[in-house]
């Protein structure tokens, strides 16, 4: 009768992943870049006293923007905001997902039928043309709005995974067990239910993450977001409003998106990792 | 309308030196639960009355979908029935608030049938047990701790201080519900409702957990509502025995009184129904090839499902003595105070 | 029937939420939003408030206490009145819409299904094939080229086959001195302009596609019926497609809502680098144009078409599934 | 008919040793038997079953051995011949559960699909042998054009033993049809079962937990522990002759209803962890009658006067080397 | 039967090129394609001069009275053969004889009194305000005489500049600015020719008056797209004529072809910082002289506008178009040239503390700080802004870039509730145009109440004097001894700090047909939007 498979952590499991692995090396990288870019920046990002508009070379490893900044110091800065705004948004939504999801899911009933329902509302509604719509009336755009902007667009799917999770994980015996060992509902949630779908949770984070980085990116790119802040996202907003390719300047302009791919995939590779930690059949052999 | 059957039994204890104590007396009077879905209604409870005396273990006999966990939920403060009272003791069961529910709670508690699942994967054996103490009986944390592991020695899971630091994924079915059972009895209540505590388990490992139930019944003095599907074991540890039918009470008393003479045409079914080793060593035969007793009774067919409720005997349509009456009317419970049947027919 | 009337008045009720917050979105923010259309003309010179009176009227600006325009605006809009457009004046919203939808219905239509069924084929494939070289490939690559951004990836095939190769036009949807009509000279053009914009998507989003139905496959392949069609000695092809596939499918038809929001947005991003005559360009100009009434029919639209399609989807789930049709699982 | 020669199964890990859930068992299924094989989870009575069936995934594990039918390795066909075999000699009947159909075919799709597979019959043969099946395991055959999620537990199960059923086989392969059901339904589907057995004349590989059904309708009883067979014997002959200590405790588990009230007995102890590599008898830790040797020595499966059992009280006393 | 030959040439075109159909890039010879056209973002078949978001091609069929350079105030006869002023509040024009209609009609001078009264008629057609001055327009023969409520020379480049519709048409229309015109008549040199939502041509009209002048048969307008494509085209060049925003023009545009392919940017306008009087510090003079001196111009023009602009002058004057209105005594053409030290200085003496951590502090001590509205997308202003942002932080001063969309943007200027934004002014053929709405404060309306001009809301009685003597005067002399004041107000008080000349782009090819407008010959801007292209095509020569 005993479970004779020894259990292992989910970060062991996670890690054993290997795309999982390629996605963390590729994630960490950008986070040192983020913390350390500034550091390891050749030049001032606010200097623009180089020559404009010019290609690769071994003093612009990536080449200079139409008004003389160093693209590549640029691409280590934006990695601070891309992935602030990311990280940020990603959270945010999730914290709604969970605080929806769990209502709902705890409390069933009327509350979790109105709550479904706006979820499935706020589901159809076609994403990225809400942001503009809402962004396209916001008067001002600094990066708290267009935070703001992406959680209150984003955080409907979260909020239907977790609250379904939460719905499962919520009629489990050892949630009624909490309730007869007499710990009050914040504490089962807290302490019984959320640490056993933290794997959702996570998922559903860098889910969330990767798709603010991807829509920050699209709302500056139309011009929506601001562009006076160095984000991937105004990077090439910028190339493109400074005719890169035009001149030729393809660095300027692959460099910023490949790194948007880059930190997006990571995280869709982590969570090919983070899958088989809820669901065992995903896993490797 | 269904009338009056008899006020609430009181199933006479063959053990007097286990006096009534009114206080701790579980008393269900014409409780009924309805559970209402969209497009259908399903009785799962109907006018059920029993009590349970102090120190007692009663069992609930049924098949699947008799209401045996509806009575259980009931009983335990999870649901609210349609209808009739329950109490405990001072408690009134049907209308305790979130508040009252968590102490009475501490009272009556209940065993899961699945230890795999009534286990956070995330706790250890120790806080499983401690987190009950903390809260029912208000122990300091080193306190907990220290009555913790001395019911871990009560329930044998032994040496203690290997099992402490375990969480459930390392340990076997058994030694899971034992832990189930831990957990139940921490606070020190006076009834444990154990729902099919053993049918999730090996044969090997059952007979060791139900004379656990059975010894911490006796040490501690606490009453036992043990729900099963099998007629052995509730034989084998039950004082009395409760048969259900579609929410309803069909025969009930002294155990081995309804268990060595069942009366209703529904408990025989159950009855033959058991797979039983020694049958076959005692005719020689296989079951299969003959008659056997298992003929004498329909299975169930399709058309039961559509029975509609209230009206007539429940197992009217599965009954093989089925009489014109048994369509109308709803036969009550009657017989010796030891032994009683709702049904109209006799031998 | 009840599924069915669920699904209608989900629908109904999405769409009445979708309109309303277009009403009230630009209402909450700050100025009128025709102000932006009048102080454009006011900059040739003095607007007389007469002239402004004018120009009101001419752009058919809101008037009356919030529940009589909103009672108007939704009269006006299942009348199929949605205003008048700034940009495009004196020429409907409608009209100017109706142009514009053809494009995007039959190119993103297209490509997102030929994306969806090549995706769903190959992730049919690659769970089949479990761990082995393909599967173990296309996951990793399809999921990065999956988190392209939809407009980096426009530019670069820009920049590649239509500048520095010419191999193909750079923008528009078709060569502008051929009329749109159905002859083949005309298609053929259509066809010509829409393979870099029908790239984009296609690359952007067939990872999508093959990653949900490998990971419904896998799971699906665990299920016990799949055992039981293995031993009843099915072929292979019969148990990956009418045993496995066609259940792995059944979640990826009910969450077809998120994957058209995505394909969605990321066509509006396309378009807009293609600056391809269809529906998302058609909205990242009217936002630049300031073209309100556009803008929020457009979004009205574009819900509408998404919310249409995912009815579909809901229905073909529905018949795909007998569970879903009695209403049973949910 | 059957011949099954040490066969051994083991789940390969990623790292560490896998579970070697067989362990070299032996046995033979003649014609027309109703066999059943008992044992505590775990012990591998599933793997066996698969093995019999060779539906194990050769990706995840290695089968060693043989399993012969009327003769022919099935682990020596090529994937074409072992399709054409399956279903038309063994068949397999999975736990009752919502999942043993497709749930988005109606049966009668599901049963041509087998059909198909086979032999090449008319729609409307095809429907008459459905219907006659459905019958057979007293279903209505409307229930034909049903979907799975129309059924209620033990319908499906009935279903499921007709569908095992469609092709005639010589042998099927039931793993724990009935635990899921209800004892009244178990009852019910057990009668029909070992009634059509009877009838038809087919051998059948019974897989139950639960040793007291499995004695009331099986023929022969298997009793298996830790990856191994223990004992094998008459059904008939071993509540009164059981010879290991295993299966004796195992009968001490239940309780006779007929009898007057007796106190159970579990089995102290828990089953060995299948990972690793046994020493001696596997049962040793847990057996009344431990001697030294059974610490270190493996018991083999010895033939007895009927069936055989493997235990060292035999080796050493009653049975005579070989 | 409209147009068949142009578009058989239209369509060869399309015929002999690659498959792409949209590279027309070597349309027939006497046809030009010009890249000016931006759709919205595709084409509308409306020609009607009133309708807002008409096509670009209106102004190539509809003849304004006179042909205003804009450049250097060059009056130039059109459908007026002549103007005179019987008073200061009489003008009589009188009107071109033997001028068609394109459907046939004859023009006349009826055509013209209808126009303007139209103009009255529908006050949503009259965006230049004309009836807030003109009290009647007559016509009596050739002669129309246009009678105002108050004396207001300047009024003439208005009346200038209104395009003439004929009454034969327009008198049945009665809501003018909802018609769909897809076939309008005009007098102009071209006609509407084949039309489809991604592309337009126009033909020559064959009766058009100066119809020997006019060389090119056919002009092609495909739709623009978005800007990078629409650089993409040019750079490889599909268009002869365009006008876009290149940047290093001369490598990615003009090395394409350079023998033929010519640019000129010549300056159209003031942008400006406009600072929000009504607020402290920003009604301070010297604080804004100081911010004059403390913006970075030339650093503005090298890498916000890619070096194609000049500084502008304080004076507002557009350089050096409007030279001729420029008070010599003016230092220095009136630039504030970059001077961090003075600036500094300036600050400190006009009692403005930095505090520890060198942030400047106003009059009441706290750190001044304010946001610099520029429309979203705009995104060479965009850069200004941001060169200004980093320029003022030496200052002491911190700057935040605000982008909001163009109607916030614009509403937030009307009503006066912004802080400092960027602010295009001037342009027009007279400076009193240009100072008129820059610094009267007749518009200078109180903060919350919308307003068109003066948006920064200047005040000085004095100014307005001048600008009232300057408006009634038909003298030269006059009116420059007026520029000269009010120069002067501009540059000391800076209502506006100028940062530099908006440019007016255009690129063209010389390939097939010379004769370009250039900065040695400046006969007309060289836009091919709005009324120069009249003028330019009557320029226009093939190339032999
Ligand atoms: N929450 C519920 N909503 C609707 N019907 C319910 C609900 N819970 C139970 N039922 C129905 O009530 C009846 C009794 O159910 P209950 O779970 O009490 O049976 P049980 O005797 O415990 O069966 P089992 O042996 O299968 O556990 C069944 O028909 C069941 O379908
Ligand atoms: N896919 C697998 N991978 C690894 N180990 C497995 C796998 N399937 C089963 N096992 C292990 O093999 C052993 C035998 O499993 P099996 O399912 O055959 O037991 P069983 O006798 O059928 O048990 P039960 O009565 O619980 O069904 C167990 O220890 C189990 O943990
Ligand atoms: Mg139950
Ligand atoms: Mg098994």
């Amino acid at each position: 009768m005993t479970d004779n498979v020894k259990q292992q952590s989910p970060i062991q499991i996670v890690w054993r992943n290997k795309k999982a692995r390629i996605g963390i090396v590729i994630l960490t990288l950008f986070v040192l870049m983020a913390l350390f870019g500034p550091l390891l920046a050749p030049y001032s990002v606010t200097n623009t006293s180089f020559a404009p508009a010019q290609g690769p070379t071994a003093a612009h490893w990536l080449g200079t923007t139409q008004s003389g900044q160093d693209v590549f110091t640029q691409l280590l800065y934006g990695a601070r905001v891309s992935m602030f705004v990311g990280f940020v948004s990603g959270g945010i939504v999730i914290l709604v997902a969970l605080v929806v999801g769990f209502v709902a899911g705890y409390f069933g009933g009327m509350v979790d039928d109105i709550l479904s329902l706006v979820m499935n509302i706020m589901l159809v509604l076609p994403g990225l043309p809400l942001m503009i719509l809402i962004a396209a009336y916001i008067p001002h755009h600094g990066i708290g709005e267009i935070i703001f902007v992406m959680s209150l667009t984003g955080w409907a799917f979260g909020g239907r995974t977790l609250r379904a999770q939460m719905l499962t994980l919520s009629r489990q015996d050892y949630v009624l067990s909490a309730r007869f060992a007499g710990e009050n509902p914040f504490r089962i949630i807290f302490r019984e239910i959320l640490p056993n779908m933290l794997s959702y949770i996570i998922a559903n984070f860098f889910g969330a993450v990767t798709g603010a980085v991807l829509a920050e990116a699209g709302l500056e790119f139309l011009g929506l977001g601001n562009p006076s802040i160095t984000s991937w996202g105004t990077m090439i907003y910028w190339a493109q409003n400074g005719d890169a390719l035009l001149n030729g300047q393809w660095a300027w302009i692959i460099a910023p998106g490949l790194c948007i791919a880059l930190l997006a995939s990571s995280m869709t590779l982590i969570n090919f990792g983070i899958d088989t930690v809820a669901n065992p059949r995903l896993q490797e052999d | 309308m269904n009338q009056s059957r008899g006020t609430a039994q009181t199933v006479a204890t063959k053990d007097s030196t286990l006096a009534a104590r009114p206080d701790r007396m579980l008393r269900l009077e014409h409780v009924s639960k309805v559970y209402t879905n969209r497009d259908r209604s399903t009785v799962a409870a109907s006018h059920v009355n029993f009590t349970v005396e102090p120190g007692k273990i009663v069992a609930l006999i049924g098949e699947s979908g008799s209401g045996k966990t509806t009575l259980a939920r009931l009983i335990t403060g999870i649901e609210r029935p349609t209808n009739g009272r329950i109490t405990f003791g001072n408690w009134d069961v049907t209308n305790l608030r979130p508040r009252q529910l968590r102490s009475y709670r501490k009272h009556v508690q209940m065993v899961f049938q699945d230890p795999f699942s009534a286990l956070n994967p995330q706790n250890t054996v120790l806080y499983s047990i401690v987190r009950p103490l903390r809260k029912h009986l208000g122990m300091s944390e080193a306190e907990a701790r220290k009555r913790a592991m001395e019911i871990m020695e009560t329930v044998r899971l032994t040496p203690v201080e290997q099992f402490v630091h375990k969480k459930p994924h390392q340990l076997s079915g058994g030694q899971r519900q034992r832990l189930v059972i831990a957990r139940a009895i921490a606070p020190e209540p006076d009834l444990i409702v154990a729902d099919e505590p053993v049918s999730m388990l090996d044969v090997s490992i059952r007979a060791d957990v139900l004379e656990l139930i059975n010894e911490i019944r006796r040490t501690r003095n606490m009453s036992v509502i043990y729900i099963t599907h099998d007629m052995l074991s509730a034989r084998v540890l039950a004082d009395e025995v409760l048969v259900l039918y579609r929410g309803h009470i069909v025969e009930q008393g002294d155990s081995e009184e309804v268990l060595q003479n069942p009366q209703h045409p529904y408990t025989r079914l159950l009855f033959a129904s058991v797979p039983n080793p020694f049958e076959r060593s005692a005719s020689g035969t296989r079951k299969g090839d003959g008659e056997g007793e298992v003929a004498d009774v329909t299975p169930p067919k399709i058309a039961a499902t559509t029975l509609r409720t209230g009206v007539g005997c429940p197992f009217a349509p599965r009954c093989p003595y089925v009489m014109d009456q048994c369509m109308t009317s709803v036969p009550a419970l009657a017989g010796s105070e030891a032994h009683q049947t709702a049904c109209f027919w006799k031998e | 029937m009840r599924y069915f009337a669920r699904k209608i008045g989900f629908l109904i009720l999405t769409v009445w939420i979708a309109v309303t917050l277009n009403f009230i979105i630009p209402r909450l923010m700050p100025g009128n939003p025709a102000q932006a259309m009048m102080a454009k003309y006011a900059q040739q010179g003095p607007v007389s408030p007469e002239q402004e009176k004018a120009l009101e009227l001419m752009l058919g600006l809101p008037t009356g206490s919030l529940w009589s325009q909103y009672w108007k605006y939704l009269i006006d809009i299942v009348h199929g009145n949605f205003g008048i457009s700034y940009s495009y004046f004196p020429q409907t919203v409608s009209s100017v819409i109706m142009h514009a939808l053809p494009w995007t219905l039959v190119l993103v239509g297209m490509v997102t299904i030929l994306q969806f069924v090549v995706g769903t084929l190959l992730g049919v494939y690659a769970a089949w094939n479990r761990g082995k070289k393909f599967d173990s490939t296309a996951t990793v690559l399809l999921s990065f080229t999956s988190a392209f951004p939809y407009f980096w990836l426009a530019l670069a095939l820009i920049y590649f086959f239509g500048f520095i190769h010419r191999w193909f036009p750079i923008s528009g949807g078709y060569s502008g001195n051929l009329t749109p009509s159905m002859t083949p000279a005309f298609w053929g053009s259509a066809i010509y302009h829409s393979i870099l914009p029908a790239l984009t998507i296609f690359i952007t989003g067939v990872g999508g596609s093959l990653l949900g139905m490998r990971n419904n496959m896998i799971n699906t392949l665990g299920e016990e019926y799949i055992l039981l069609a293995r031993a009843g000695g099915l072929k292979n092809r019969t148990i990956a497609l009418r045993y496995a596939a066609r259940n792995a499918m059944l979640p990826i038809v009910t969450n077809f809502a998120m994957a058209l929001g995505m394909v969605v947005g990321g066509s509006l991003l396309m378009e807009t680098v293609f600056a391809y005559p269809g529906m998302g360009y058609l909205l990242a100009t009217a936002v630049s144009n300031q073209d309100y009434p556009l803008l929020q029919t457009l979004f009205l639209f574009i819900t509408i078409s998404v919310l249409l399609a995912n009815f579909v989807a809901d229905i073909v789930a529905g018949l795909l599934d007998p569970r879903l049709r009695k209403g049973a699982t949910r | 008919m059957l011949q099954v020669k040490d066969l051994s199964v083991t789940y390969r890990a990623r790292r560490g040793p896998g579970v070697a859930a067989v362990r070299g068992v032996d046995f033979e299924i003649p014609d027309s038997t109703f066999v059943g094989l008992v044992g505590e989870s775990g012990c591998g009575k599933s793997t066996l079953g698969f093995a019999i069936a060779a539906l194990l995934d050769e990706r995840r594990n290695t089968v060693r051995g043989h399993v012969l039918l009327d003769g022919v390795d099935l682990y020596q066909l090529s994937p074409d011949q072992l399709r054409a075999l399956r279903w038309s000699k063994l068949s397999v009947v999975l736990q009752g559960g919502m999942n043993a159909f497709n749930p988005v075919l109606r049966l009668k799709h599901q049963f041509m699909d087998v059909m198909k597979a086979h032999a090449k019959l008319s729609k409307a043969e095809m429907t008459k042998r459905i219907a006659q099946l459905l019958a057979a395991v007293e279903l209505d055959p409307a229930v034909m054009e049903s979907y799975p999620h129309e059924l209620s537990g033990g319908m499906k199960q009935r279903a499921a033993i007709a569908l095992a059923l469609v092709l005639e086989p010589r042998l099927v392969i039931l793993d724990e049809p009935t635990t899921a059901l209800d004892v009244v339904v178990q009852r019910s589907i057990v009668t029909m079962l070992s009634q059509l057995q009877h009838r038809l004349r087919f051998s059948v590989l019974f897989v139950s937990h639960d040793l007291g059904l499995v004695l009331e309708v099986a023929q022969r009883v298997m009793v298996m522990y830790a990856g191994q067979i223990v004992e094998d014997k008459p059904a008939d002959l071993i509540i009164d002759e059981a010879h290991h200590p295993y299966t004796k405790a195992l009968l001490g588990c239940y309780a006779n209803p007929r009898a007057t009230r007796v106190s159970l007995t579990g089995i102290p102890g828990t089953p060995p962890d299948l990972r690793e590599h046994l020493h001696g008898c596997p049962f040793a830790p847990r057996c009344t009658q431990r001697m030294d040797i059974c610490e270190t020595e493996a018991p083999r499966l010895l033939p007895l006067k009927d069936g055989s059992v493997a235990c060292h009280l035999y080796t050493h006393k009653e049975v005579p080397a070989r | 039967g409209c147009g068949q030959s142009s578009n058989n040439s239209a369509g060869s075109t399309a015929a002999s090129n690659s498959p792409g159909g949209t590279v027309s890039s070597t349309p027939a010879k006497s046809s030009l394609t010009i890249g000016v056209d931006n759709g919205s973002p595709t084409f509308q078949d409306n020609f009607n001069p009133f309708a807002p978001g008409n096509r670009i091609g209106t102004s190539y069929i509809y003849e304004p009275l006179f042909f205003v350079n804009n450049i250097n105030g060059k009056v130039t006869p059109w459908l007026g053969t002549n103007y005179t002023w019987q008073n200061n509040k009489t003008l009589v024009v009188t009107v071109r004889s033997g001028v068609q209609w394109n459907d046939g009609k004859p023009f006349s001078a009826a055509d013209v009194a209808f126009t303007f009264n139209y103009l009255k008629k529908y006050p949503a057609l009259d965006s230049q305000g004309l009836w807030q001055v003109l009290s009647s327009v007559t016509a009596s023969g050739n002669k129309v005489t246009f009678k105002f409520k108050n004396p207001n020379v300047p009024t003439f480049y208005s009346i200038a500049s209104t395009v003439i519709v004929p009454k034969h048409i327009w008198s049945t229309i009665t809501d003018p600015t909802k018609q769909m015109m897809p076939n309008p008549v005009g007098t102009g040199p071209y006609m509407v020719g084949n039309f489809t939502p991604e592309q337009y041509t126009l033909k020559k009209n064959p009766t058009y008056w100066q119809a020997d002048k006019v060389n090119v048969q056919t002009l092609v307008f495909p739709v623009l797209g978005n800007n990078q494509t629409a650089a993409l085209k040019l750079s490889s060049g599909q268009w002869d004529w365009a006008t876009l925003f290149l940047p290093n023009v001369q490598k990615t545009f003009v090395s394409k072809d350079p023998q033929y392919n010519k640019y000129w940017f010549p300056a159209g306008g003031v942008v400006s910082l406009a600072l929000n009087l009504t607020k402290a510090p920003f009604n301070d003079v010297q604080f804004r002289q100081a911010l004059a001196y403390g913006i970075n111009k030339q650093e503005i023009a090298k890498q916000a506008e890619d070096g194609y602009v000049n500084v502008a002058s304080q004076t507002g004057l557009i350089l050096p178009g409007q030279s001729k209105w420029l008070d010599p005594s003016i230092p220095n053409k009136g630039v504030y040239s970059y001077n961090l030290q003075k600036a500094k200085q300036m600050l400190a003496q006009a009692g403005y503390k930095t505090n520890s951590s060198g942030q400047l502090l106003d009059k009441s001590g706290k750190p001044i700080s304010f946001s610099i509205e520029v429309p979203n997308g705009w995104s060479d202003w965009i850069q200004t802004a941001q060169i200004i942002q980093s320029n003022l932080k030496q200052l002491g001063i911190s700057v935040n870039v605000a982008t909001p969309q163009y109607g916030a943007y614009s509403s937030s200027l009307s009503t006066g509730q912004f802080e400092g934004a960027l602010m295009g002014f001037g342009g027009q053929a007279s400076p009193f145009q240009a100072y008129n709405s820059l610094v009267n404060s007749q518009f200078a309306l109180p903060v919350g109440q919308s307003t068109s001009q003066n948006q920064e809301r200047f005040k000085d009685p004095s100014v307005d004097q001048v600008l009232a003597n300057w408006q009634q005067s038909t003298n030269q002399a006059t009116q420059q001894k007026d520029a000269y004041q009010v120069e002067q107000a501009v540059f000391n008080q800076v209502p506006v700090i100028a940062l530099f000349y908006g440019a007016t782009w255009s690129e063209f090819s010389t390939k097939k047909f010379t004769g370009w407008p250039s900065a040695s010959d400046p006969y007309a801007p060289p836009a091919p939007y709005g009324q120069p292209p009249l003028m330019i095509f009557t320029h226009l020569q093939p190339r032999s």
